[in-house]
């Protein structure tokens, strides 16, 4: 709260009705600015006027960190980022690490490795539905989000043993070999999940309320996007068919057919849309992926001590909420000498303000929602 | 003076029954809606919903007025301390005040012979929104402001389709007295929502969003404005509010029953053959009364039992009412017997009335502040005007042409699809005009330019 | 039933704090809530002499006089709303020009 | 008996808070004392057996007209109490004057009741049981007599509607 209301000085009168501005604070404790983010919003009325993020809330330090690691005991940091798709941050880091040791995984290890991060895809899509839907106010998808990605993270247990922040890769491929059932485990998943999808589709896709809400709300066009550097599903709902998975593919995912899907108006509906196809092509992936699932080696030959050499790497993964990088600079020693993250997160989150003017207060939640940031993430 | 008082008493002794009754057993009620509603919730989201404090969570209404008695009561410092404690209080009085009127069952209403009737039921709960918007504007937080702003505009807006909807069931009934409104239906032996359809539909939206509930709840919007007005309440007075809320639920669902549901009648009141149907609440509340006795030896905690016992014991009690009133028939147990078995109906009736607020609740998404407007001034208003417009057709078509009774369904029959054609153009006008409202304005008034927008 | 005149002084009583009302304060805004005191008071007077004379016509003006409030409040809150957007203040004695 | 009881609980309460809503320096307590004096106000006519004039003064005044004043207190925050006149002298002078004004007019009612019967009418109130349904009866005579002022009293609201609409709008350049 900057100022109260009972002792100010008579306001200009410059806004409709002749009420002064208002400038209320967003968070950090606000139920729907998902975790610690904090908005500074100037509002006419209850129209937003200007608006300025306020983070770090949740800094942790995690590249700082990563400086004093050794490489190996980096990996489970990166987890707690986007601490909702552990999996895709593994990914990334063991990727770019892997690049930067000119070492690849097996095919084997590639493949489930693809496996696990479509289905971290689909949760953390899941997760977002549920809470966008709850800020928008429907509170019964919740639920059922999170039946399926329980679902999804039993998966995760069962092959690692943790949950949430599983630290399922190692750099040079895996470390646990996949349990017996997964590819059942897996199918089972992918079967059940078109018609659970549908029911989504059913309660929201066509729902006046909900098309009402999302409709032209928080539009940014694809230039737009672009020069903000907005990645992931943002972009692609503004028309963009920007995908790493294709363009510049990694793991299993040139084995693999799949859709990009894209949006055309750029707005909260569309992005909603794409996330939703989204999880539609992730579970095909899944289920191409457990056809065949090569034989051989988990774990390529990287040695126990790793010593990159001198030399810096950048590699970027398609994550679930956009483009995930990872920029590393290994100055010949065991601990990297820099790592810088992009999270897409915070990138997009970039994007607030400009989707947010002139918007009323209850966009302002829908507008979050819609962004799918995670601050962990932001703060790092 | 005590003779006097002994008087008083001696002839309004139904009366101050009745109010006692009403201040004492809403909030019950209200909690047990809660109870309910949570129920339902669960249900409908694949999960169970309380199962801790007594069989399925039955006694947990209780575990939590405790919790919130027992709660500190904080007043912010920047408060307006006494209409921070008079606002609470002002809806709660008014939500409850306005039940004077309604008639639970023949007798069982405190204000009887009230000529104004069903208005005042309406008219003391429009007091209600003082109690948010004073509430709102004492807690001295930008939040509770704009929900109480909100919550103003959105009442005041939806208290006039209400009152359009009513003046459709009105005409229909010829009185405004709540008795007679019941006696009208059974007279003209059909409920008024299936000669007034579109007058029930609009007055059914109109009820949601006056008693704030989703998908209407933008006052108290909690993933917008925190908890709206009710932000920096705690403890007894956020209690206050709550019940309020509820017992408001309770009072809409009373008026809509009360005329367009039949009130305390039964279902088909006037055929002989289904009088059968007369068993049902005896039966009922015996079976849960047994089911009580049942559960109680398997309650871990004594209070618990006692509790289940207790409750048995109250269905046993009116159980046996409604079962000596037929062969005993002496004058007193015929008129207890006659107010329970109509509030018997009558609150059934209201639970169905709120069970589809809550049904509501769980389905859908939130409106837009805006949108709630356009909602209710573009459509619901013009169409309740419409409609009070086609029953007067109707009504003068039935008596041109000397149909009564059911016949008068027929009589009806054009004006109510008139009015639902007029209905379907409204919102088709509506959403050609729905999606360019959401797009952002710039502050000077104009729109922001979207180049992008297919 | 109690003498009229009770109904009465009450009405006088009240009219006169509004009027004292319209006098003594310089907000707009309650010396227009003192207006609708006033006529308030003359609403009492009305329906008590209806009931009195057993005639609803005093109930009828008083209606009446109630549309008349309300149509007086939205147009004195909406030349206020027009004042105060443009001057800032709410002060009765700083209306001092006839146009602005 | 019980008649008066009613009366006097709520003539005291009107008077009361009718005294404090033109004493009070913030603008919301003025208003919620003035919505008491109204609701106290509408108990009385309960009393008088005008039942629709009490409803009608609830839901109109109080809940339409009071929200309205209340709605705009908080639009253009006049929450802020304002400085209430420099000199006391005004204040002094209309509390004088108000008081010798109820004092002759007190003075005359009372005299009045003292003279009845001596070419003076003071009306007696019809038993309460005699009167006809009050809703019928004012529907009646405002539809049936009334019609044209009732008529003329919408036209005065519209009127009121549009001119307090056009003057509260913003004035902006783009239409």
């Amino acid at each position: 709260m900057t100022n109260t209301l009972h002792d100010r000085t008579l306001p200009k009168a410059d806004t409709i009705l002749g009420a002064d501005e208002l400038v209320i604070n967003m968070g950090p404790q606000h139920p729907s600015t998902h975790g610690v983010l904090r908005v500074k919003l100037k509002l006419d009325g209850e129209r937003v006027i200007g608006s300025e993020c306020v983070i770090g809330y949740l800094h942790r330090g995690v590249e700082k960190i990563a400086e004093n690691r050794s490489y190996q005991q980096f990996a489970p940091y990166v987890d707690r980022m986007d601490y909702v798709s552990a999996v895709s941050n593994g990914l990334g880091y063991c990727e770019a690490v892997e690049k930067l040791l000119m070492a690849e995984a097996p095919p084997r290890a590639r493949v489930i490795r693809t496996i696990l991060t479509e289905l971290q895809r689909i949760a953390s899509h899941l997760l977002w539905l549920g809470t966008h839907a709850l800020d928008i106010g429907a509170l019964t998808p919740l639920f059922y989000c999170m039946r399926e990605r329980e679902e999804i993270l039993k998966i995760f247990e069962k092959y690692c043993g943790a949950r949430l922040t599983t630290h399922a890769f190692r750099i040079g491929g895996l470390q646990y070999e996949a349990y017996d059932t997964l590819e059942k485990d897996v199918e089972r998943f992918c079967k059940s999940f078109e018609a659970r999808i549908q029911e989504y589709s059913d309660l929201l896709t066509s729902n006046s309320i909900w098309i009402g809400r999302t409709r032209n709300v928080g539009l940014l066009n694809a230039a737009d996007c672009i020069a903000l550097g907005a990645s992931g599903p943002v972009l692609r709902a503004s028309g963009v068919k920007w995908d790493l998975r294709k363009a510049t593919p990694y793991a299993a995912y040139d084995q693999y057919k799949f859709e990009i899907p894209v949006g055309t108006n750029g707005d909260t509906y569309d992005r909603y849309l794409v996330r939703i196809e989204e999880m539609r092509q992730s579970r095909l992936i899944c289920l191409q992926a457990i056809e065949n699932i090569p034989a051989g080696p988990i774990m390529a030959r990287v040695g126990k001590v790793l010593k990159p050499p001198p030399g810096e790497v950048y590699h970027a993964i398609e994550g679930p909420k956009g483009i995930l990088g990872y920029y590393i600079v290994s100055d010949g020693g065991t601990q990297p000498y820099r790592v810088r993250i992009r999270p897409p997160s915070f990138i997009n989150l970039q994007a607030l303000d400009k989707m947010i003017r002139g918007h009323l207060v209850t966009d302002v939640v829908a507008i979050i929602g819609t962004l799918d940031i995670v601050l962990g993430e932001v703060d790092r | 003076m005590l003779q006097g008082a002994l008087a008083f008493v001696q002839a309004w002794w139904v009366e101050l029954l009745c109010a006692v009754l009403i201040v004492l057993v809403v909030p019950l009620i209200a909690g047990y809606i809660v109870l309910v509603e949570r129920k339902v919730m669960a249900d409908m989201q694949a999960r169970l919903g309380p199962m801790r404090v007594g069989p399925h969570g039955l006694l947990q209404p209780i575990a939590d007025a405790l919790k919130l008695l027992i709660k500190e009561d904080l007043i912010p410092d920047d408060a307006d301390k006494f209409i921070f404690w008079f606002a609470p209080v002002l809806s709660m009085t008014a939500a409850l005040t306005s039940m004077g009127a309604v008639a639970f069952g023949p007798w069982f209403q405190v204000a009887r012979d009230i000529n104004i009737g069903l208005l005042f039921v309406v008219g003391i709960s429009a007091l209600g929104p003082f109690g948010i918007v004073l509430g709102g504007w004492a807690s001295n937080n930008h939040y509770s402001i704009i929900g109480a702003i909100r919550s103003t505009a959105q009442l005041i807006s939806y208290e006039t389709t209400a009152g359009f909807a009513l003046v459709s069931g009105f005409l229909l009934a010829g009185t405004l007295k709540v008795s007679g409104i019941v006696q009208a239906q059974l007279t003209d032996q059909v409920w008024y929502v299936f000669l007034a359809p579109v007058g029930f539909f609009t007055y059914l939206i109109a009820s949601i969003a006056e008693t704030n509930r989703a998908p209407f709840d933008l006052p108290e919007a909690e993933s917008e404005l925190v908890a709206g007005y009710m932000t920096e309440y705690s403890g007894f007075r956020w209690s206050l509010y709550f019940l309020a809320e509820y017992a408001n639920m309770i009072v809409v669902g009373a008026v809509g029953t009360t005329l367009f549901l039949g009130g305390w009648l039964r279902p088909f009141p006037n055929v002989q053959w289904m009088g059968w149907v007369d068993a049902l609440p005896g039966v009922l509340l015996g079976a849960v009364g047994v089911y009580c006795v049942v559960r109680a030896g398997k309650q871990p905690a004594q209070v618990q039992a006692l509790f289940m016992w207790a409750v048995a014991a109250a269905c046993f009690a009116v159980a046996l009412i409604f079962a000596l009133a037929a062969p005993v028939g002496n004058a007193p147990l015929k008129f207890m017997y006659a107010g329970l078995y109509g509030a018997f109906w009558f609150l059934l009736k209201v639970s169905a009335y709120i069970y589809i607020f809550m049904w509501l609740r769980f389905t859908l998404p939130r409106f837009r502040f805006d949108q709630l407007m356009r909602l209710g001034w573009h459509i619901l208003i013009p169409l309740a005007l419409v409609n009070v417009v086609g029953v007067g057709i109707g009504l003068a078509i039935q008596s041109a042409l000397g149909w009564n009774h059911w016949m008068g369904l027929l009589a009806m029959l054009p004006t109510t699809l008139g009015t639902i054609v007029v209905g379907m153009l409204l919102i088709r006008w509506n959403d050609k005009h729905a999606a360019a409202a959401s797009a952002p304005i710039a502050t000077d008034g104009t729109r922001v330019e979207d180049s992008y927008a297919g | 039933m109690m003498p009229i005149g009770h109904y009465l002084i009450l009405s006088l009583a009240l009219l006169l704090i509004g009027a004292a009302g319209v006098i003594t304060r310089r907000n707009v805004i309650i010396v227009l809530m003192s207006i609708e005191l006033i006529l308030n008071a003359v609403n009492i007077n009305l329906v008590a002499f209806s009931r009195y004379y057993g005639d609803v016509a005093g109930q009828v003006f008083a209606l009446f006089i109630i549309a008349d409030a309300a149509a007086e409040a939205a147009v004195g809150l909406g030349i206020m709303i027009a004042f105060f957007r443009n001057r800032e203040t709410v002060l009765a004695d700083e209306m001092d020009l006839l146009k602005w | 008996m019980l008649d008066s009881i009613v009366f006097y609980f709520f003539a005291s309460i009107a008077v009361i808070s009718a005294m404090l809503m033109i004493t009070r320096r913030n603008a919301i307590h003025s208003a919620v004392f003035l919505i008491t004096t109204l609701l106290s106000t509408a108990g009385i006519f309960l009393q008088l057996r005008a039942e629709f004039l009490f409803i009608a003064q609830i839901i109109l005044y109080v809940g339409g007209i009071m929200v309205l004043f209340i709605f705009v207190i908080m639009l253009v925050r006049l929450d802020v109490p304002l400085p209430q006149i420099r000199s006391p002298l005004r204040q002094r002078i209309a509390v004088f004057v108000a008081v010798i004004v109820f004092a002759e007019a007190a003075y005359i009612v009372w005299k009045a009741h003292a003279m009845q019967g001596q070419g003076i009418l003071i009306p007696t109130a019809a038993p309460a049981d005699k009167l006809p349904p009050n809703t019928e009866d004012l529907a009646r005579s405002l539809f049936g007599m009334y019609l044209l002022p009732f008529e003329i009293a919408s036209v005065l609201l519209l009127v009121a509607m549009i001119g307090a609409v056009v003057m509260a709008k913003k004035r902006t350049n783009t239409p």
